[in-house]
């Protein structure tokens, strides 16, 4: 039973680490960045476990009903920030690819790094 | 005189330099600055002397950047002749190089004379300082200023030289003057020149030998080898460069500076009794012997000046750790004898060179008879260098015996000997050829007297050189304070 | 238990998919895959009670970002050149990050424990002050926009940045910005009948849900980001069916800046309000008499804020990569 | 009675879920693309009706019901739609139907 | 309240709110005189708030009025006050001196958004500095980065878009590492408010998860600080800016990073992980000495001017993290003083760079032969600034490596080495300086011309009196003495000696 508590940090730990081997390894930008929206959400459900309680409900009081236990409200703020932050991060990298596939006719990072010595 | 206007010294030349950099337009205009800031600095420094010697110490904070490091000028007995020295000697630099420079009429001339100013404005601050931290600030100031002079003909081969000129300067005391300064902060809480010495009860034993090796070997331009490596580089540089080196400033701050040290951070009597500093003098004999038995082999004149002055550095540095009274006023007088003859030297070479374009020793084989007054100085120089009376070399050269036989230190006085019998093996021969030998086969002798300016520097020089002989009793006293002042 | 059982089950799904996402050569199917990832990830916030991320990560995730990599996958080789073999540093970072997360794990408070510190501290004093001192039911909204204010302020400024960014890059530089306007090839899908016929009923529909959730959103999940989300789908849904130049000559591309900065001065100057009536910054109680009144005034301009910036800046977005040739 | 209702609930429940799973199978049995999404198809149109409908069973009529038959309303709109654009776009893609010989489909001509 | 109290929200609001005015202008000189106006009013702001702190000090400012832990609250000490200076200082140089050479770079259409995205950059770096609450910082972390990404995208080169992206990818991973730390010390410790923090963590001291946090939060704000071996993003940044950008975020950016540093490890961790401070020295001070020593070799080997810079910062950077890592009340003011004294540096460096590319169009070694004796006054203080990078005394640079070499000496055992290293990379800073310097006056330009063509003189004016700032704090440098000292005294509260 307790582990299973803890399965979800463990998911959180696999997806991140899953983003960060994409990062790392893959050479394609656009694959770097879904790798990166990987990496993040990883982060968001590891801050969403914390919110939950037992028994607890999405944290909105509802007319008339008394002591209801409440999830906790204040890490989903912070992840409704945080997903915010993500995808202003994407869109600004695609743009960036985009912009680099015009200058240099590719979207893998090797060839553009090999493109970048010669210069 | 209020001490607040001690730093007028050092400002003096800042804002010379700064006239002379607007007036590089009119060369007439930019040379009369310059001689005008010359003299008026050395009245400047002059009229300090009477008080010194009366025995006041005036002393000036200009600010404190750091708790305990402050930028602190005052004038003490060897500070006082150096300034004097240099300030004296710049203003016949300066007629002289203006001959020498129009003479071969070199370019970028008012660099040279900023840097010239800049220089000199270091060499002041570094006899001013009241402690280690205004010390190693112009010093290194020194350093860069001086690296434009070295650098002026600014071709390939003159850049290489300069650059081992700056590069060992300012490694040696970036690498090693600073750790020294740090530690010693460290140690005793306070960097400021202290009679009988700041060390002592905070450092004991094998460390202060190192300390002590970290100032000397830090301080490269007291050329104790081996790091004399830039003195022969730094020969590519212009004659009054090399005057300016050798005699007026660069050099003289090394050693004036290890003497102060010696005297004012470690203290004599306690470095006397501290075993582990005794290889100081091994090290300065061993440069002594070397330097002049390299000069023997060299057939280039300026080069072979170059090395007989790091022999007659070391002699410096000799005179100081025989730690006794006599020898430290000899050692602080051998600075301003080797400083007439030296320059006396370098201006007759500068001369030889501008009017016939010679540098090899065996071109001046019977160059007396065509430059009489030149080589005339030419030789009051290199006998001052021997040490023959009359001239001022034996008036140090007599201290510094005297204190070796007051310390009973007989490899010094051995050291001392030898290397007098090495310096006349090397500069006798010459006046001989260039008096009486016959002209080398192929060398064109058609040529006369240098320039008017160039003669009556070194008119002057020699003459000084001579009269120093005689006429030192000013200085002797200034000095002695200093030995009276010495806890013995 | 069920419940716990139901999220081990989703949580899996989730795994499989990223590393779908990641071994799949073709970028198109990877978008597909991350918008289904966006999707199970949803999922699993509403059954962790986060109602309001998840409508959000659904509207963003599933939606906006899917949308916005397929538009960039227009300009770019769709096909990833094929990868090499694993390296050593990349394995080696996994591992050590792998074994410290794991590690840590075991000191962790299992999920839903109520006795976590996370549930003694700060939180409790949140559901327990909302209902008196901000009187909304949506406690979410109340710490998002009042309590916790700044980071939103911050968060709408990160929006405009991604705005300004991709606006910078792609707006100016080569040729001249939504140069395709002009040709007939961007008519979209408006040829056939049936998209258009169903696009021009649900329309409608969509913009008065994005209403909806924009203003009720004190009550109910969400707020003006994820109403700015569903705006956007909407407005997107049109130039997909009725081409870009159309939906650009419905909303110009200056009023969308005009929207994006507009909603970010709003916000701001809800909080100088505050200063100049004798407040701290983005304090709301002083806005009227009656301090909760107040809050109820500010949380809703400042809501209206986040739209306006969110709706302007993804569209500007849109437009910029979906304009390019 | 209640029971009644929860067993019809329960029934129309089951079929849908029968009907989506048939639809996932017949997408990945089936010989090409068209009859892929045809089998497709089945598991967003009829399956969640049947689902939704028994749910609404289930509720009564209640404010949920009424929404449920929102939600109802809009996939019985959108889910043939999108089948609709998906096959359309392969046709344009030019994918062929297995075993035609000879190409009859032509993609829908702009109106 | 009077304005004096808002002091704090000011310093942040000010160019947030100006930069969505900016990006709705049509004019590229309006927005830069807007970017302009509104950099040095936060700079005017930074100084007031610098008087405030070393007077009676700056209260502590609750946003929305909600009392921390449960609002966000504005904390402003010297340490604080010190990077304000430095960023607003920075940015203002920046833009002031970069006119020329932006009007050159950025065409006037796209002008508007590079000067909002320039103010953002600020703001988000002022609000990092002013931010008492961990997860703001994470906020305006990417505010400015993001911002930042923009500003460097904006380089003419191409490469600055490769070197770009791969800045992106690092930065986020290096903020996401950040995240997770908050987030571990949240699950831990309920709170996001650093004091609180400091408190509560007490009872859950030397727990698995908190000591994972440390971990993530040091590596990934290492990441975006670029220390060294994490500092592969830096150079073709910094390179492929556009010049007035690099004045910009080469004086500021990575500082702003290890001021964060700085906060956790000792406002937050020190004294609660009882065997923190070992760990983080441990950790930091080998990195810090290969980044001192290698990065200033490889400095050597650069054919670009700005890329040698580059390396140098690095080297520097590894400068700071060394004195932080010491951990002692000496280190803690040699890293702050020496961020003040570097940026200083840094700036006037990288302004001579921009002026020398406004006339001879490029930073190549090769085109700049010979520009001593073309541009003299700006040589002249690029020379000056350069002696203060080397640390020559009179210069403030000497004050600061002085520090460290006092604090270095402070370390039983490490002492001696420590400063063998820091003298030898100063040497090695004095090898790669020179190498430009002496081509700057002895080498021939490349066609030959050697006639003077100096900046206008609004530009050389500027670029002087950085160098004589400079020259300045390295005689008289009580005021960032004062910061540092107030700033180590909160950082280390009172726990060390």
């Amino acid at each position: 039973m307790k582990l299973l508590g803890l399965f979800n940090y463990w998911v959180f730990a696999v997806l991140l680490m899953i983003g960060l081997y994409a990062l790392i390894s893959k050479q394609n930008l656009v694959k770097k960045i879904m790798a990166l929206a990987i990496f993040q959400s990883a982060v968001f459900l590891f801050f969403i476990t914390m919110s939950r309680v037992d028994e607890g409900t999405a944290p909105i009081i509802q007319a008339g009903v008394a002591n209801q236990i409440f999830s906790n409200p204040l890490p989903q703020v912070l992840i409704l920030t945080a997903i915010v932050v993500g995808i202003s991060t994407t869109a600004l990298g695609l743009a960036i690819v985009v912009r680099l596939h015009e200058e240099y006719g590719t979207v893998e990072d090797n060839e553009i790094l090999a493109m970048d010595r010669e210069s | 005189m209020n001490p607040s206007t001690l730093p007028l010294i050092l400002l003096l030349p800042l804002v010379g330099a700064i006239a002379i950099a607007l007036a590089g337009r009119w060369p007439n205009v930019r040379e009369t600055i310059s001689l005008l800031t010359a003299v008026t600095l050395a009245v400047l420094v002059f009229s300090w002397f009477p008080e010194v010697s009366e025995g006041l110490r005036p002393r000036f904070v200009l600010s404190e950047p750091l708790p305990g490091l402050s930028l602190a000028f005052s004038l003490e007995p060897l500070g006082m002749m150096f300034a004097c020295i240099a300030s004296f000697l710049w203003i016949i630099n300066t007629i002289y190089s203006i001959g020498y420079m129009r003479g071969n009429n070199e370019k970028n001339q008012t660099r040279f004379y900023i840097c010239f100013a800049l220089a000199i404005a270091a060499a002041m601050g570094i006899a001013l300082a009241d402690n280690l931290f205004t010390l190693f600030l112009f010093y290194e100031l020194l350093t860069l200023s001086t690296y434009p002079l070295v650098a002026h003909k600014g071709d390939a081969k003159t850049i290489a030289s300069a650059r081992v000129y700056l590069g060992v300067l300012l490694g040696t005391s970036i690498g090693l003057l600073l750790p020294a300064i740090i530690w010693t902060w460290v140690a005793t809480g306070t960097t400021t020149f202290t009679l009988g010495g700041i060390v002592e009860g905070h450092i004991a034993g094998a460390a202060v030998g190192l300390l002590l090796g970290l100032f000397v070997f830090g301080i490269g331009k007291a050329a104790v080898m081996p790091v004399h490596r830039w003195l022969p580089a730094a020969m590519v540089a212009p004659t009054p460069v090399s005057a300016l080196l050798h005699a007026v400033a660069v050099v003289k701050a090394g050693v004036f500076s290890i003497t102060k040290i010696i005297i004012y951070i470690f203290g004599v009597d306690f470095l006397f009794n501290e075993p582990s500093a005794q290889w100081l003098q091994f090290a300065a004999a061993f440069t002594i012997i070397t330097a002049s038995i390299i000069a023997l082999y060299q057939t280039n004149l300026k080069r072979m000046l170059a090395y007989s002055t790091i022999g007659q550095l070391s002699y410096v540095i000799m005179a100081t750790v025989i730690l006794k009274p006599m020898a430290e006023v000899g050692a602080a007088i051998h600075i301003a004898a080797h400083a007439f003859g030296k320059i006396t030297l370098f201006f007759a070479a500068g001369a030889i060179y501008t009017a016939a374009h010679k540098t090899e020793l065996w071109q001046l084989a019977g160059i007396g008879r065509r430059m009489p007054i030149t080589m005339a100085a030419f030789t009051i120089g290199a006998l001052s260098m021997i040490g023959v009376p009359p001239t001022a070399g034996f008036v140090s050269k007599w201290f510094i015996l005297g204190g070796a036989f007051q310390a009973e230190n007989y490899f010094a006085i051995f050291t001392i000997i030898a290397s007098t019998v090495l310096n006349a093996m090397y500069f006798l021969p010459i006046i001989y050829f260039a008096w009486l030998a016959p002209p080398a086969p192929g060398v064109d002798m058609n040529h006369g007297e240098a320039p008017k300016a160039i003669l009556l520097a070194l008119a002057v020089t020699s003459t000084l050189t001579i009269v120093f002989f005689f006429f030192n009793q000013p200085l002797l006293d200034l000095e002695s304070q200093l030995v009276e002042s010495l806890p013995l | 238990m069920t419940m716990l059982l139901i999220g081990v089950f989703l949580l899996s799904l989730l795994v499989i998919t990223a590393i779908a996402i990641v071994r799949s050569e073709d970028l198109f199917s990877a978008v597909m895959l991350s918008g289904i990832f966006s999707l199970l990830m949803a999922l699993n916030f509403f059954l962790l009670d986060a109602a309001d991320v998840a409508l959000t990560e659904a509207a963003v995730g599933a939606g906006v970002a899917t949308v916005l990599l397929l538009a960039g996958l227009r300009l770019i080789p769709p096909k990833e050149a094929p990868g090499r073999p694993l390296r050593a540093l990349s394995v080696t970072v996994i591992a050590a990050t792998a074994l410290l997360m794991i590690y840590a794990s075991f000191g962790q408070p299992t999920l839903g424990d109520p006795l976590a510190p996370t549930q003694q501290h700060i939180a409790p004093w949140y559901i327990e002050k909302t209902p008196e001192l901000i009187d909304i039911p949506n406690i979410v909204t109340a710490v998002l926009s009042s309590f916790r204010g700044y980071d939103t302020l911050g968060e709408v400024f990160v929006v405009l940045t991604a705005g300004i960014g991709v606006m910078f890059l792609l707006g100016g530089g080569r040729g001249k910005p939504f140069s395709r306007l002009d040709s007939q090839a961007e008519q979209g899908l408006s040829g056939h009948l049936i998209p258009k016929v169903m696009a021009r009923l649900l329309i409608p529909f969509i913009l008065l849900f994005a209403l909806f959730i924009q203003f009720h959103g004190e009550y109910s999940p969400g707020g003006g980001f994820q109403a700015g989300a569903i705006f956007v789908a909407g407005i997107i849904l049109y130039s997909l069916v009725r081409g870009e130049g159309l939906a650009l000559s419905v909303i110009p591309p200056r009023a969308l800046l005009l929207m994006s900065a507009g909603g970010a001065l709003l916000f701001g100057s809800v909080g100088v309000a505050g200063m100049l009536m004798g407040g701290n910054f983005l304090e709301y109680s002083v806005l009227a008499e009656n301090p909760v009144i107040g809050q109820h005034i500010g949380i809703i301009v400042i809501e209206l804020g986040v739209g306006l910036t969110v709706t302007g800046v993804l569209l500007s977005i849109f437009h910029a990569f979906a304009a390019r040739d | 009675m209640s029971e009644i209702l929860d067993l019809i609930a329960g029934l129309l429940v089951v079929t849908g879920c029968v009907f989506v799973l048939a639809g996932g199978i017949g997408a990945l049995r089936m010989p090409d693309f068209y009859t892929r999404i045809h089998g497709a198809s089945l598991t967003d149109s009829l399956g969640p009706v049947l689902v939704l409908g028994g749910l609404m069973v289930n509720a009564g009529l209640t404010l949920i019901s009424v929404k449920l038959a929102a939600v109802m309303l809009l996939l019985m709109v959108t889910s043939p739609t999108a089948t609709y654009a998906l096959a359309n776009a392969a046709l344009l893609a030019g994918l062929k139907p297995e075993g035609v010989e000879h190409d009859t489909t032509e993609p829908e001509k702009p109106a | 309240m009077n304005l004096a109290d808002h002091l704090p929200a000011l310093q942040v609001i000010v160019p947030l709110m100006t930069a969505p005015l900016v990006i709705l202008l049509r004019n590229g000189f309006l927005a830069w005189l807007g970017a302009l106006l509104a950099s040095l009013a936060s700079f005017g702001l930074a100084i007031l708030l610098t008087v405030a702190v070393l007077g009676a000090g700056v209260p502590e400012y609750a946003m929305g009025g909600w009392q921390p832990p449960f609002g966000i609250s504005l904390n402003v000490d010297g340490l604080s006050a010190l990077m304000l200076l430095l960023v607003t200082g920075a940015s203002t140089l920046g833009l002031a001196g970069g006119r020329l050479s932006l009007r050159r770079d950025i065409d006037n259409r796209r002008a508007p958004m590079f000067y909002g995205a320039w103010l953002i950059a600020l703001a988000g770096l002022c609000g990092i500095a002013v931010a008492g609450d961990a997860f703001n910082v994470f906020v305006f972390m990417e505010i400015s980065s993001l911002a930042t990404y923009i500003l460097i995208a904006a380089g003419r080169d191409r490469r600055a878009l490769s070197a770009v992206f791969k800045y992106l990818i690092i930065g986020t991973i290096g903020a996401t590492f950040y995240l997770i730390g908050v987030g571990f010390i949240y699950m831990m410790t309920g709170t996001l408010n650093f004091a609180d923090m400091a408190l509560r963590l007490a009872d859950v001291i030397e727990t698995r998860p908190i000591i994972i946090a440390a971990g993530f939060i040091t590596i990934g704000l290492a990441l975006k600080a670029a220390v060294f071996p994490l500092h592969i993003w830096l150079p073709r940044a910094y390179t492929y800016a556009p010049n007035a950008v690099t004045v910009f975020i080469a004086a500021c950016s990575t500082k702003v990073a290890i001021y964060v540093l700085l906060r956790f490890n000792y406002g937050v961790f020190h004294g609660n992980l009882l065997a923190h401070s070992d760990l983080f020295t441990v950790f930091i001070i080998p990195l810090a000495l290969s980044g001192i020593l290698l990065a200033s070799a490889i400095a050597i080997y650069q054919g670009n001017i700005k890329k040698m810079l580059a390396f140098s910062s690095v080297a520097q950077i590894g400068y700071i993290a060394l004195a932080a890592g010491l951990a002692t009340h000496a280190g803690l003011m040699a890293a702050q003083l020496h961020m003040f004294n570097h940026a200083l540096a840094k700036g006037t460096l990288f302004l001579c760079v921009l002026a020398f590319v406004l006339t001879t169009g490029s930073a190549s070694f090769s085109n700049l032969a010979g520009i001593g004796r073309r541009m003299p006054w700006t040589m002249a203080a690029f020379v000056i600034a350069g002696l203060s990078l080397v640390g020559v005394p009179g210069t403030a640079g000497f004050v600061s490596k002085w520090y460290l070499i006092v604090a270095v000496m402070g370390m039983p055992g490490w002492g001696v080495p420590l400063v063998m290293a820091i003298i030898l990379s100063s040497l090695l800073a004095v090898v790669y300086l020179w190498r430009f310097v002496e081509l700057a006056y002895y080498g021939q330009p490349p066609d030959g011309d050697v006639s003077r063509m100096e900046v206008p003189l609004p530009l050389r004016t500027l670029i002087w009196s950085a160098a004589l700032a400079n020259i300045y704090f390295g005689l008289v440098p009580q005021l960032p003495l004062a910061l540092a000292e107030s700033g180590t005294t909160t950082l280390l509260g009172g726990l060390l000696p």
